[in-house]
C-alpha cells in the first residue's frame, strides 16, 4: 500500500462532538474523515459547509475550513464558495430538516446547474436539536412533539426527488454500515458534479434506539448488475417503499457548472479591450 | 425667454418610442456638455401602455427634474391624462401635440391660460412621408421641438446615428430624414408666437449614466468579484449591467433561485475571499433579513443594494420611497452590526457603492447601500474625468486584513482585537484552517453558549462602529453656517433639498441643509457643528411613518442644543419637488421665533 | 435564619433527574399555595450534558429568581463547574453534595468562607437501598433537603405520587420509599449546624405554568383557530402544547416546511376568517419580514409571537436576550403597520396573548408579541382565579368588524374610514367576494400605483395606531410618584427592575419604575406623567446596541422635560439581578444632583 | 344541455387585465372561468390565490375572492385557506419563476400532505413582470436580460418534478388549445387532493411571438391507451425532452389532508371535557 501523507488525525479538529450517546452521526464523521483520507485532499483544500441541526454541527468536529451557516442555507453557501474558487473541494452536509424543509427549494436548482459539490443528509427522520418534532421523513402515524397524535403526512422520498432533480449522482448509506458508507462518500466526493448521499443516521434519542435494528432489517443491497445510469429504472428503484436499497442508485456524466463558466468567462474577456476605464465608453452619449 | 435651463416633459403610449426619443435628446445634450436630468414613468401594463419622459438640461449643474414643464410633448392625450399629477405646467408652458390625436379638446385637462402657446404637428403623417414609417414619429417629434425651441440640432443628428446602429445606413438614414423633416415642418407651417428659447455654449461633452449603471460601474471599479441576484424592479439593472461586464473581469454573476439564496451565496463567496455582493429592493430585502446577521456574526463583508420602491409589501414597484432606513438598520434579530449609506445622486450611486466595498472589506462587516427608484432608474449627464482619480480606486481598495505568518501559527480567526478587525484567511490558505459560524463562537470560531464570550465577542463586533465613526466625517452641506434654520435630509431627497436651499439664501431667507452620506454608524459630530448655531430644524425624508425622524431623535436629544425639529413627511410615489421644500423652509422661517 | 422566601439550586448532569427534582419541588410548594419562581438551565449537549435547576418559594410574591442560594446541591461537581456564574451564593449558603462524588475538594471554586455549612451524603447509596435504583438518587437528595430546611412535606410525597403516574404503584411506591430515606438518613446522620430554615403558612393551592405554555392558553382563551408554525429554541413548546390541546377545540395545528411557509399559512387562514397565529424565535422572525409587510398591507389580523433569544443570527439558541425590539417595529420594507406587545412574566404572556388577539382582530393588523427565553422556559406559580373574569375573555374577543348587508351591496373591503377599521369579510360569504393583495390597491382591492391612493391608503393603515392609542394607556409603574430618579424597562427585565425599586424604597432611596405592555405604537401619555417629576431616567434593557434607548429616545426629548437619561444595557445570557439593578440605582441617586 | 346558472359573465372581474397584446394568459383566464361553468361553482365559494408575476395578476380578473399575496408564497397561503375552510374551493395560480424558483420549497410539502387545491402554473420559461430574466424552464442557450452569454442552466421538468413529490394529480395543457386546457382544468378542480396543472403559456414580448408555433410543433398527445396510474410510467413520459405531451399524467387517489385533520380533531374532541376552563388542570401541580 502507497503511504499516505494526510492520516485521519489531521482531519480531526479539537473539538468533540457534543451528539448524544449512540448517535448515527458519529460513524457518518468517521466515514467522511475516512474518505478524505482515502483521497488524500489536503484539509486547506476543504470546504465543509452546513446549516442548522445535530447533524449541521459536523463542520466543527472537522479540521478544514468549515461554515456552520443557518438553518436550511448550505447549498446557496455552498454554491458561493465553490463558484469563487472551483479549485477548492466543497461539501454542503447536514439533517432531513435543514434540507428536505426549510431548505427544500434550494437543493433543484444546485442540481439542475450540476454545481461540483458534494450534499449529504443525515436522515434521522426527526428533528434532532430542537428536541424531536417530525421532519419531513418521518413516518405516517408517528408521535412526535408536534404529532401528538401522530404524523398525517406522507414523507418525501429524498432520492427519487433528487433524480426527478438531475442530480448527477444519487447515492444511499447507512450510518450502520461505515465501510459501505465510506466507499459512498469517496465515490460521491470524487464524482465530478452535483452528488448526494442520503445516509440514514439514527437519532436513538428521539427515535429509540431500536431504530439501528429496524433500518438494518429493511436494507437491502442493489441488484449486482444495477446499472445507475437509467434514469426510469433508478426511479423505479428509488419508488420501492418497502426496502431501502443501498448504493449508487443514479450517476450521469455532464458538464459542471464552473466549466462552463470558465468557458463563458473566456468569451467575455475576449469582448473586453482593455481596463475598466474602458467601461465608461459604455456612457458615452 | 431666452433660458439656459429647459424643461420638457414627453407623453404618449408605449408605441410611441418616447423613450427611444428621450434618450437621444439626453445623449444630444450631454454630448454638448450640458447638464441633464431625465426621468421615465410608465403604467402597469408591460408592453403597450402609457409611458412618459421628462428632460431637464442646463448649462448650470440640476439636481432635480425640474419642478414643472417649459414645454410639454403629447403625442397621444389619452395617455398624458395618466401623468397629470406628475407633470406640472409653467405658467409659460409651450404644448406640442398630434394634430391626428381624435381626443376631444373639451377634455384636455390643462387650464386655458396654460394652452395658449399650442403647436399641433401631424406626427404620423411627416414620419410616413419622410421615413416611410410610422415608427418615425418620435424622431419627427425630435425635430419638431429642435428647430421650435433651439435644442443641439447637430448633436440630435449624431445621437440618431449612433442609436440607430452605424452599420444599417439605411435606417440611419431614415431617421435622419425624419428629423429634417420635423425641422422643416416648423421653419415653413410654425409662426413661434412663445417666448421660450434654449441658448448655451457647447462644453466638453459629458458622460450618461442611470443611477443602477453608476451602481454596477461603481462595483466594477472597486473590484467586486462576485455577484449573486435574484430579479426585483427597480433594481435588476444593476444584475443585467454586470451579467454583461462582469464576466470580461473573470467576475461571476449568477442569478439564484431567490433572495435567500442570493445573500448566503454571497456569503459563501465573501468566505471564501472574494469581493461580493448583492442588489435587490424591498421585499428580498425582508427576505435577507436573516442572512445579514449572518454576515454581521461571521464578519464577513458583503455590501447589499436596496433600491427603495414604494411599500409595504409589493406596494408599488416601479415608484420610490424612503422607508426602507430603519430596516435596513435594524432589520435583523440580535444585536447585528451592519454599516447603512444612501446615495444622494446618479454620480453618487457610484461613489457610495465604492465607499461600501471599502468599508465592509475593512471592516469586516455587511455594508447596505439604501439607493431608490428615483435614483436608480433616473439619467444624469456626469463629468468623465471625475473617474480617473478616485480615493478608493480600481484595485487600490485593499482586500480584507490577513494574518500574518506568525498570527497563523496558531490562528485565532475572531481575536479580540480593540478597533474589532482579526485578520481573515479563506479556503485554500495553507494552515488558516477555521470554523465560520452564525452560532455564537470564541476567537477561534468553536460555538460557545458562555456568557462573558457572548459579551466580549458581540463588543468585539460593535467596536468596529468607533473606528469607523473615526474614519469618517464626511457630510454635505448646503447654505450658510450661521443660518438658524436648518434642514436635514437623506438620499434621493438631496436634490430638491439643495436647489430649495439654494432659492431660499438668494431670496434673504437663511437656511442651511445637512445630508449624510453615512447613514449608520451615526457620524455625530458634524450634526453637533450642524445644530450649533441653529434654533429649529426640519427633518425632510419620504415616509408616512417617518423612521429618518425617530432615528435622528434617537441619537440626538435636539433639546440640548435648544433646537426644536419639525417633520416634514410624504408618502413615496412622486418625489418632493423643489417648490415643497422651499414653501416649507418658508413657512418654518417665519415661525422661526416663536 | 427561619425565613419564608428561600432559594434553592441544584447542578447535575443530564441523567441525575435534575429537572424533574426541581418540578416536583414546584408542584409541592404551588400546592401549599407558596409563590413559586424556578429557571431552567442547560449545557449544549441534546443528551448527557450538564443541567441544573434553581428554585424560589415564598410565602410573598417573587418576581425574580432570586439573585443568590440560600442552599446549593450539588449531584456532580463537574457538572456544577458549567454553573458557577450563574449560581452565586449567599454568604450564609448551605451546600449538600454526593458524599460519592469523587472530584477532588481543593478543585471546588468556592472560597472557603462559603463552604462552612457542608453537608455530603450518599445519594446513590440511599437510592439503591431504598428504591433499588440509582436513579431515584434525585428524590433521595428532595428527601434530604426537605427535611434539612423545613420544606413542604406531604406535599412532596403528593407530587411525587401525581409525577410518577398513580397506575404504577410500584413505581410510586419506590419513590416514596426514596423520599423518606434521604429524609430518615438527616434525622440520623446529619447534625444540622446551619441556620437556614424554611417558614409558611399554607395557603390555597395555586397553579404552575410555564412561560410558553401560559401563551398557548392565553391563545386558546382568545378563541385561536389556527396555528402553523416552524419548530424553533426557545419558542417551540407554544406549539407543542396547542398540537395537544387545539384540536380538542376543532382548531388546525400545522407544522409548515418552513417560516415563511408558516406565516403565510396564518395570513391565508385569516383570509379566511379566523383567529390565526404563530410562534417563532429571532431567526424565524427575520423569515417573517416579509409577511408581516403583508399582512399589514393587506390588514389581515395576526398574532406572532417571538420568544426571544441571544443574537445576532444562530446566537445562543438556549439563552435570553432583548435585542429584537427594533426588529419588531422595524423590521419590515416599506411603511408597515404593526403593534408590538411585550410580556413581562409568566401570568403576563397569558394576558398579553389575549390582548394581541383582540388589538388583531379589531383593527385588522399584525400584532407581535416579544416575549424572551427567561420568560418562556421559566415557571411560576399563578392563582388560578385570576383567568375567570378577565376583559377580553374567551369567546367574548369579538372577531373582527364585517360589513352590513347595506354595505355588502357595493362592498369596498378596504374603505377608508376615520379610526381607519373597515369591515371585512372571508371566503364563504356571499357578495363579500374581494381581492386582498400585498400590491398598492384602492377601495375595492384592485391594484394601483396611484400616487395619490397610496397617500390615502397608507394613511388609512396608519390611523388605526391613532384610535389604538386612545384604547389604551396601561403601564405598569412601582414606586413613588414623585421620585425624582426613574427607571424605564420592558419585557422580563421587570422582575429585577421591580424587586430593585422595592428594595430602594424600603432603603430611602426613591425611585419609580415605568414599564410598559404596548411597546408600539408608543403610548406616550403615561410617560409624560410619568417623566414630570423626574430629574433622571436610567434607560435598562439586555442588549448591547441598545434598541430600547434609541426607540424611547426617538419619541421623548427627554431634555423637554428636564431630563437626563442614562443607559444600562448588558448583552444577553444571563437576565439582570436584583443586585445589579439596585447598585445602579443607588449609583445614579447619588449623581441626581449633578 | 342543464341549464347553468353561473355563466361566464358572473365570473368575470371588472378589471380589464393588463397583460400585453398576444399574452399566452388571456386564455388561460378564459379557460379557467369556463372550467368555474362547467362545475357551476358559487363565486363566493371560491378562493383564488397567487404570488407576484404576470401570470400572478390572475385572480383580481375573477369574480371571486382572491388573494395577490408575495412572491413564491402562494402555495402556503393556499394552505392556510383551504384548512380554515374544507369547503371553499382553492385555486393557486403563478407563474414559473413564482412556483419554481422562489416557491421552490413550498410544493413538495403541498403535495406530499395531498392538501385540496389545484395549483396551475403558467409556464412561459421567463420572468415576465421584471421584464425578461431567465427562469427555471428557459431552455439552454438562451439570451435573456440576466443571461447574456446565453443561458448555462439546465431546466427544470416541472412535471416529473410533481410526480416525484407524490402529488396526486399532475396535468398539462397549452394555453394555444383552449379546449383542452378548460377540460384539464375541470377535471384538476374536481381531484380530491392537490392537483398540478402546468400551462404552457408563452410570452410574446420576451420569447418571441412564434413561441405559439414552436410549442405546437413540439406537442404530443397521450397515447390513447395511457393508464396515468402507474407512477414510473408516468416518470417516464414525463422524461421525453423532445416533446410536451398534454393531458393527465398521473392520477392517484389517497387521503387528503383535510380530511385526515377532520378525524383527528373528532379523537381529541373526545379528549376534551368541557370547556376552555378545564385546560386549568394541565397546570394543577
Ligand atoms: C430559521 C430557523 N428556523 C428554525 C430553527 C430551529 N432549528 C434548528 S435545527 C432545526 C431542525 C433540525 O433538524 P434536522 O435538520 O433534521 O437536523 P438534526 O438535528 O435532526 O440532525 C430547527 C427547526 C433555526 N435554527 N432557524
Ligand atoms: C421577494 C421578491 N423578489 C422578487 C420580486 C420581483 N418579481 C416579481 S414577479 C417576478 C418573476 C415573475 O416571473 P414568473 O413567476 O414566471 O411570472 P410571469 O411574469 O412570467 O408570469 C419577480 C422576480 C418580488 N416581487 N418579490
Ligand atoms: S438528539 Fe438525536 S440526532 Fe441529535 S445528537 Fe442526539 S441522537 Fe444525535
Ligand atoms: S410580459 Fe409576457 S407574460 Fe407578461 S403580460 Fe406580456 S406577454 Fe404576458
Ligand atoms: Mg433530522
Ligand atoms: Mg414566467
Amino acid at each position: 500500500m502507497e503511504e499516505k501523507k494526510y492520516t485521519i488525525k489531521d482531519y480531526r479538529s479539537e473539538l468533540k462532538p457534543i451528539w448524544c450517546p449512540g448517535c448515527g452521526d458519529y460513524s457518518v464523521l468517521n466515514a467522511l474523515l475516512q474518505s478524505f483520507v482515502n483521497l488524500q485532499i489536503p484539509p486547506h483544500m476543504l470546504a465543509i459547509v452546513s446549516g442548522i441541526g445535530c447533524s449541521s454541527r459536523l463542520p466543527g468536529y472537522v479540521n478544514t475550513y468549515g461554515f456552520n451557516g443557518i438553518h436550511g442555507r448550505a447549498i446557496p453557501l455552498a454554491t458561493g464558495v465553490k463558484l469563487s474558487n472551483p479549485a477548492i473541494k466543497v461539501i454542503a452536509v447536514g439533517g432531513d430538516g435543514d434540507g428536505f424543509s426549510i431548505g427544500a427549494g434550494h437543493i433543484p436548482h444546485a442540481a439542475r446547474k450540476n454545481i461540483d459539490m458534494t450534499y449529504i443528509v443525515m436522515d434521522n427522520s426527526i428533528y434532532g436539536l430542537t428536541k424531536g418534532q417530525a421532519s419531513p421523513t418521518t413516518p405516517v402515524g408517528e408521535q412526535t412533539k408536534t404529532t401528538y397524535y401522530g404524523n398525517m403526512d406522507e414523507p418525501i422520498n429524498p432520492v427519487r426527488m433528487m433524480i426527478a432533480y438531475k442530480a448527477s449522482f444519487v447515492a444511499r448509506a447507512f450510518s450502520g454500515d461505515p465501510k459501505h458508507t465510506v466507499e459512498i462518500f469517496t465515490q460521491a466526493i470524487n464524482h465530478r458534479g452535483f452528488s448526494f448521499v442520503e445516509v440514514l443516521s439514527p437519532c436513538p434519542t428521539f427515535r429509540g434506539a431500536e431504530q439501528f435494528k429496524l433500518i438494518r432489517e429493511k436494507i437491502k443491497p442493489l441488484p449486482e448488475d444495477y446499472q445507475p445510469t437509467d434514469e426510469v429504472r433508478a426511479f423505479e428503484v428509488a419508488n420501492d417503499n418497502d426496502f431501502f436499497h443501498l448504493g449508487v442508485i443514479y450517476k450521469q456524466n455532464r458538464p459542471i457548472y464552473t466549466d462552463i463558466l470558465k468557458k463563458l468567462q473566456e468569451v467575455a474577456e475576449k469582448m473586453r479591450e482593455s481596463e475598466v476605464l474602458d467601461l465608461l465608453e459604455q456612457f458615452e452619449p | 425667454m431666452a433660458t439656459n435651463n429647459i424643461v420638457i416633459g414627453i407623453a404618449g403610449s408605449g408605441g410611441d418610442g418616447i423613450i427611444s426619443a428621450g434618450e437621444i435628446l439626453v445623449n444630444a445634450a450631454s454630448s454638448e456638455g450640458l447638464f441633464v436630468f431625465m426621468l421615465k414613468s410608465f403604467g402597469a401594463q408591460i408592453r403597450g401602455g402609457e409611458s412618459s419622459v421628462r428632460v431637464r438640461m442646463s448649462s448650470e449643474p440640476v439636481a432635480t427634474q425640474g419642478d414643472k414643464l417649459d414645454i410639454l410633448v403629447v403625442l397621444s392625450w389619452k395617455d398624458y391624462m395618466k401623468f397629470q399629477s406628475e407633470m406640472l405646467l409653467e405658467d409659460h408652458v409651450v404644448i406640442v401635440s398630434d394634430e391626428e390625436d381624435k381626443f376631444p379638446e373639451e377634455n384636455i385637462p390643462i387650464p386655458s391660460e396654460k394652452m395658449k402657446n399650442w403647436y399641433k404637428v401631424p406626427f404620423t403623417k411627416l414620419a410616413n412621408e419622410s421615413a416611410g414609417t410610422t415608427l418615425a414619429k418620435n424622431i419627427v417629434m425630435l425635430g419638431v421641438i429642435s428647430e421650435l425651441f433651439n435644442l443641439p440640432k447637430a448633436a440630435l443628428q449624431n445621437s440618431i446615428k449612433k442609436k440607430f446602429d452605424k452599420n444599417i445606413t439605411e435606417i440611419v438614414e431614415k431617421n435622419v430624414k425624419a428629423l429634417k423633416a420635423g425641422q422643416e415642418y416648423v421653419k415653413k407651417e410654425i409662426r413661434k408666437q412663445d417666448s421660450v428659447l434654449f441658448e448655451y455654449t457647447p462644453g466638453e461633452p459629458r458622460i450618461v449614466m442611470e443611477g443602477n449603471e453608476a451602481t454596477a460601474f461603481g462595483a466594477i471599479y472597486a473590484g467586486v468579484e462576485f455577484y449573486a441576484g435574484y430579479p426585483i424592479t427597480p433594481s435588476t439593472e444593476i444584475m443585467h449591467w454586470l451579467s454583461i461586464y462582469l464576466p470580461r473581469y473573470k467576475g461571476v454573476v449568477i442569478q439564484m433561485e431567490d433572495e435567500l439564496a442570493s445573500i448566503n451565496a454571497v456569503i459563501g463567496a465573501s468566505f471564501a475571499g472574494r469581493k461580493a455582493m448583492t442588489a435587490t429592493s424591498g421585499p428580498g430585502m425582508s427576505l435577507m433579513a436573516e442572512g445579514l446577521g449572518l454576515a454581521g456574526m461571521a464578519e464577513l463583508p458583503i455590501v447589499v443594494v436596496n433600491v427603495q420602491r414604494g411599500g409595504p409589501s409589493t406596494g408599488i414597484p416601479t415608484k420610490t420611497e424612503q422607508a426602507d432606513l430603519m430596516q435596513a438598520i435594524w432589520g435583523s434579530h440580535g444585536d447585528a452590526p451592519r454599516v447603512v449609506i444612501a446615495p444622494s445622486d446618479v454620480e453618487d450611486c457610484f461613489d457610495c457603492t465604492v465607499l461600501a466595498f471599502y468599508i465592509a472589506e475593512k471592516y469586516q462587516l455587511p455594508v447596505i447601500i439604501l439607493s431608490d427608484a428615483f435614483i436608480g432608474l433616473r439619467k444624469e449627464s456626469i463629468n468623465p474625468h471625475r473617474f480617473k482619480d478616485l480615493k478608493y480606486g480600481f484595485k487600490k481598495i485593499n482586500r480584507r486584513m490577513t494574518p500574518t505568518e506568525n498570527e497563523l501559527e496558531d490562528y485565532a480567526r475572531f481575536k479580540i482585537t480593540p478597533n474589532g478587525i482579526s485578520p481573515v484567511t479563506w479556503p485554500g490558505i495553507e494552515k488558516g484552517m477555521y470554523q465560520a459560524a452564525g452560532i455564537e463562537h470564541n476567537e477561534k470560531g468553536f460555538p460557545t453558549s458562555d456568557v462573558s464570550i457572548h459579551a466580549a465577542m458581540t463588543k468585539k463586533r460593535w467596536a468596529k462602529f468607533n473606528e469607523i465613526k473615526r474614519e469618517f466625517s464626511f457630510e454635505r452641506l448646503y447654505g450658510p453656517e450661521d443660518a438658524e434654520l436648518g434642514i436635514i435630509a437623506w438620499g434621493s431627497t438631496k436634490g430638491a433639498v439643495k436647489e430649495a436651499v439654494t432659492k431660499a439664501n438668494a431670496n434673504g431667507i437663511k437656511v442651511q441643509a445637512i445630508i449624510p452620506q453615512i447613514l449608520y454608524p451615526f457620524l455625530i459630530q458634524p450634526f453637533y457643528d450642524f445644530l450649533r448655531r441653529k434654533k429649529r430644524v426640519i427633518i425632510v425624508e419620504m415616509s408616512h411613518a417617518g423612521g429618518f425622524r425617530r432615528y435622528l431623535r434617537g441619537f440626538i436629544q435636539f433639546g440640548d442644543f435648544g433646537v426644536k425639529t419639525v417633520s416634514y413627511r410624504q408618502t413615496g410615489g412622486a418625489p418632493f419637488t423643489v417648490g415643497q421644500i422651499y414653501d416649507k423652509i418658508v413657512q418654518e422661517y417665519e415661525k422661526k421665533d416663536a
